[in-house]
């Protein structure tokens, strides 16, 4: 490098910034715009598989035991148990959450898969497999279609579901 | 070498946009076609590879979620290739050569009409010199397009005759994407997209998936009257600078249509993966294919162009002719990165 | 060409850069060919020598370099010879090493280099792997919040204590410290250190955590001619598989996966081993959250269903133990995603061929080599002898 | 997070955007590459045979071989082939019609990629001469280069 009389004694460059930036139209897909219309509804709409007879909650379009579509619509409550759970206390690039949060696996009454949701209204430290909590909608003029519709789930304060009524998922 | 062939071949229809399904509602139906049609159980398959590439859709980890397509339990022997997914038949081949599995399936997608193609193919490029100036798809195209002009070989009329021959091959095909009667005389009157390129020069932004079953030996008689057996498969890579390649030898088809013995007998027709009308220009002369083979009977991509799969239809397309009795020798070749820099040559025959 | 059948493959040339949170010394060309340069010479080769090149890595948002094999394929010698990229998921590193292997055990090709590398210090891990996905709130975080609830029912269905994910990050960090290519070295480290450290995702705790890291791996399969021709102790493949299943389905067990088992019953009975916590040597193990060593030890078929954590606990898997696991410093001491999986197959290798300098385990004929990827749903693994199978 | 939600028939849609503000280590020869730029000179390297590769690379792309012997090369050469951007898209470097070019410059045996502001697509022709424009501000980058333009 030393030939080259004009880089002789600079501040070499050892990095360059390459911002990009690409913008998609994101589709979500039969399944989940039929699962996302019914949040419009504050409904939570599975869908059974004809295949194995489960039922998938978000639905994601296939059963991915058989590899075949889930067409049958089937209505689940907005309550259900924790499976198990997480509480997440680190930070990154593009986070929406206040750290410390609970993210929680909900096994929906009437599903056969857990889903992700928050945890509030309650210490953290409280949270464990078993509780039985219910989803907390935003209001009703806010409703759209979006999972975020559900803000968090809270516990109801019935008796924890005896381990059996969940076992299959933890 | 252990006898390998194509004993199955499926498509989804291919269009602009397919907004109405997500990636694994565009596979399913396919991956479901391309076994009941010869009546194969998935317990069947011992070894499955695909071909995506997240970039396109904007997911990461998009070839996860199609994985629930294709009913992958009790768990299976699968592998993925961020590629065309011809190279995930390569990769399927060469596990059929090791003995010890007798079906294997392939698969590849995309939905390219999220983003904006030529912008996120920007990113396949050297991420110092090349794509902070991003530069297009179509030019890149152009730069390549022109250097071959120069050599005084072609015109863009004759370009302007691929494109029609491509799109009224078409016609005959139901999941082609462009297709129709265009006459060159008009379409060259168009204005320029990227000089020397027009709007007929460059293939259509396509969603789509295609997926093929290979059988080994007496398996694959078994399961096609007549299998499209795979007598060479070879693939090449250039250097990606185009400042350093010899852009109008493509040296990675030559060499890898050398290695595949295209040469070595007569070719009853060709489905050349050429995206660019005057990449057929190039792709014939590196494969030494003369005026008497018929190229691209489907259309090629330039009637449809699944980004991730466009190499396997042609490789599926050229073996629906052979199973079907309608040729005894063909060749199909996928490329893909700027400016062909990556070539797979697959030669195929009836028996 | 060969003729029909598998032949054998031998690993005659490792190599792997110094993994480290940042590699700003070099490009991401630099970064692969540092292991790739590394893994010829310790075969003997030049680049010239090489007939193929398949290389893998993760989602390729990390860099922000779509299909990044297009541009390195000059760097690495590929210019004219058939390339393969390989992505999937976490255990690509492993698949990649597999890949590359059937390139010889296929007959196609007799030297074949094969390369895994993640330059994650582009952008930013959790980012990559958070990325929006619309309709959903962004709950997970990252790998380490998808998995804390399952290490949590691991806990809870194992009654393993809890200080069995503390005993493993202090065995392996310390392991670490005799890898002189590790990006963590924390001399200091104590158990005390570990259980005070922050709870990232409970129950994982900050120094439970693999770290996010640049490097690569590369190294040089061979058939038989080559290997028996080759000066050093070549590791012979004994056996490699791949198992996937979906990620999400009704009753899915995602602690104890059945694609893991099934995947190390195929490897073992290919390498003719029906008890391998006695015949194996020794495991390199993908573990990047320390809990995860419990947990593999029972999907691999070492310890019964709920007894995993007494191996860490009895240390059964520390280097003096009867079942050494992760000497290198594993996961929890380097990173780099898309290596990290062959990191395991090539440390693997080193054992068997007795160049694993500090961290060797006496004697070492047969070792296994693991990854894993996705919602624990990808599996490769490979069984490396000494001895020719 | 989008939410602005626009609905096709019976599936719905939503803009997504994936955006990073990389920053890449660029190892010694293209960072003396980029500090040339800076400074105001363009580096090459030689390979064996003494060719010289524009922009310089760590490894010659045909063998491989590690390669450090750098040399400066001339601001001025000869376009090997070009592309008329008739309309440019937003993300081009120009806002008007301009060439993308591969540029062998004096002294160099490769060509690199740059545009040509050459104003009208008449004025572009393969061998025709071009010199380098640098940009206002210079901060070691690619866009340091702002352009080529016709020589003469």
């Amino acid at each position: 490098m030393a030939k080259i009389q004009a880089l002789e004694g600079v501040e070499p460059v050892t990095m360059i910034d390459a911002p990009a930036r690409l913008d998609y139209t994101f589709t979500a897909g039969r399944a989940t715009s039929r699962f996302l219309k019914g949040l419009e509804k504050k409904k939570l709409l599975g869908e059974r598989s004809a295949a194995t007879g489960k039922v998938y909650i978000p639905p994601r379009g296939a059963d991915p035991v058989a590899g075949v579509p889930t067409d049958e619509q089937v209505e689940v409550a907005d309550c259900g148990t924790v499976t198990s759970f997480c509480v997440v206390n680190v930070k990154f690039y593009g986070q929406a959450m206040e750290c410390p949060y609970v993210c929680a696996l909900v096994l929906l009454d009437g599903a056969d898969v857990a889903m992700f949701g928050l945890i509030q209204e309650m210490p953290y430290e409280d949270v464990h497999p078993g509780l039985r909590v219910e989803a907390v909608w935003v209001d009703d003029n806010e409703l759209s279609t979006t999972l975020e519709n559900i803000k968090y789930f809270r516990p109801t304060g019935q008796e924890d579901a005896p381990l059996e009524t969940y076992k299959e998922h933890v | 070498m252990r006898d390998v062939a194509v004993v199955s071949f499926a498509q989804s229809e291919h269009a602009r946009a397919l907004p109405g399904v997500n990636e694994v509602e565009m596979l399913m139906p396919v991956i479901g076609q391309v076994r009941d049609q010869i009546g194969l159980d998935k317990s069947r398959v011992g070894f499955t590879c695909s071909g995506s590439t997240d970039y396109l859709a904007g997911q990461a980890f998009s070839f996860v979620m199609t994985l629930d397509g294709i009913g992958a339990w009790p768990p299976i022997s699968e592998s993925h290739v961020e590629m065309d997914a011809a190279w995930a038949l390569y990769e399927a081949w060469v596990k059929l050569q090791m003995g010890e599995i007798d079906v294997a399936m392939v698969y590849g997608y995309s939905k390219t009409s999220p983003g904006d193609l030529p912008d996120v193919l920007t990113r396949q490029l050297d991420p110092y010199c090349y794509a902070p100036l991003w530069p297009d798809s179509v030019s890149l195209a152009a730069l390549q397009a022109q250097a071959l002009l120069d050599t005084g070989s072609t015109s863009e009329r004759e370009w302007a005759e691929i494109a029609s021959r491509s799109r009224a091959s078409a016609k005959n095909n139901p999941n082609a994407q462009l297709k129709g009667d265009f006459d060159p005389d008009v379409i060259l009157a168009d204005e320029y997209l990227v000089a020397p390129l027009r709007k007929h020069d460059c293939p259509p932004i396509t969603d789509g998936a295609a997926a093929i079953i290979l059988a080994a030996d007496d398996t694959a008689r078994e399961l096609s009257k007549r299998p499209a057996w795979i007598r060479g498969l070879e693939h090449r890579i250039d250097a990606q600078s185009l400042g350093v390649r010899d852009l109008v030898n493509v040296k990675s088809l030559q060499l890898a249509g050398s290695a595949a013995g295209v040469s070595t007998g007569k070719i009853d027709f060709a489905e050349l993966h050429a995206p660019f009308t005057y990449q057929e220009v190039l792709a014939k002369r590196a494969l030494g294919l003369g005026a008497d083979v018929q190229i691209n009977p489907s259309g090629g991509a330039l009637a449809a162009n699944p980004m991730m799969a466009a190499g396997l239809v042609r490789i599926g397309e050229a073996a629906d002719r052979i199973m079907a009795g309608e040729g005894d020798r063909a060749v199909a070749t996928a490329t893909q990165g700027a400016c062909m820099q990556q070539n797979l040559v697959c030669v195929l025959e009836g028996e | 060409m060969a003729t029909k059948g598998k032949h054998r493959v031998a690993v005659v040339g490792i190599g792997q850069t110094k993994h480290d949170s940042a590699r700003n010394d070099v490009s991401l060309a630099g970064l692969v060919r540092e292991a790739a340069s590394r893994a010829l010479e310790d075969a003997g080769m030049t680049w010239s020598d090489i007939d193929a090149v398949v290389i893998g890595k993760a989602p390729d948002f990390f860099e922000g370099v779509m299909m990044p094999e297009l541009y390195l394929a000059e760097a690495l010698g590929a210019t004219g010879k058939p390339m393969l990229r390989v992505h999937t998921a976490g255990s690509v590193g492993g698949s990649t090493a597999i890949v590359a292997s059937s390139l010889v055990q296929g007959g196609i090709h007799e030297r074949v280099l094969t390369v895994a590398f993640e330059k994650q210090s582009e952008s930013e891990a959790m980012w990559a792997l958070s990325l929006p996905i619309p309709f959903q709130p962004p709950l997970v975080a990252g790998a380490g919040g998808y998995f804390a609830p399952y290490i949590r029912s691991y806990m809870a269905r194992s009654k393993a204590p809890s200080h069995i994910g503390s005993l493993v990050a202090l065995k392996d960090r310390q392991n670490g410290l005799k890898n002189p290519y590790a990006h963590l070295h924390e001399p200091d480290i104590t158990l005390e250190s570990i259980q005070e450290s922050m709870m990232l995702w409970d129950p994982i705790r900050y120094a439970e955590t693999c770290p996010s890291s640049d490097g690569a791996c590369a190294m040089v399969l061979v058939g038989e001619k080559t290997a028996d021709a080759h000066s050093k102790q070549p590791a012979w493949v004994h056996g490699t598989a791949m198992r996937s299943e979906p990620g999400f389905f009704a009753g899915r067990d995602q602690v104890n996966p059945r694609g893991g088992q099934d995947c190390s019953s195929d490897v073992y009975k290919q390498a003719g081993i029906t008890n391998p916590r006695k015949e194996i040597d020794c495991a390199e193990i993908y573990v990047p959250f320390s809990w995860f060593e419990p947990m593999w030890m029972e999907n691999l078929h070492f310890a019964d269903e709920g007894a995993g954590w007494k191996m860490t606990e009895e240390g059964a898997t520390s280097m003096t133990g009867d079942l050494p696991v992760n000497c290198s410093g594993g996961v929890l001491c380097s990173n780099p995603i898309g290596a990290s999986g062959m990191l395991r197959f090539a440390e693997s290798a080193m054992q068997v061929r007795a160049q694993a300098g500090e961290h060797q385990v006496d004697g070492a004929r047969l070792a296994l080599g693991h990854a894993y990827g996705g919602a624990s749903q990808f599996y490769s693994m490979w069984i490396v002898g000494a001895d020719k199978p | 997070m989008a939410n602005t939600n626009s609905s096709d028939g019976e599936v719905l849609s939503a803009p997504l955007t994936i955006e990073y503000p990389f920053r890449r280590s660029t190892g010694p020869i293209l960072g003396a590459f980029f500090t040339g730029l800076r400074e105001g000179v363009v580096v090459g390297v030689k390979r064996s045979d003494g060719s010289v590769l524009v922009p310089p690379s760590e490894y010659d792309p045909d063998t491989a071989e590690a390669l450090d012997d750098l040399v400066e090369v001339g601001q001025a050469g000869k376009v090997t082939t070009w592309a008329w951007v008739v309309k440019p898209r937003e993300k081009h470097p120009l806002d008007r019609p301009f060439a993308w070019a591969l540029i062998q410059l004096d002294g160099a045996d490769t060509a690199m990629l740059h545009i040509v502001d050459a104003g009208s697509k008449d004025r572009m022709k393969t061998g025709m001469r071009v010199a380098l424009q640098w940009a206002d501000e210079r901060v070691g980058h690619i866009n340091d280069i702002k352009c080529f333009v016709p020589e003469g």
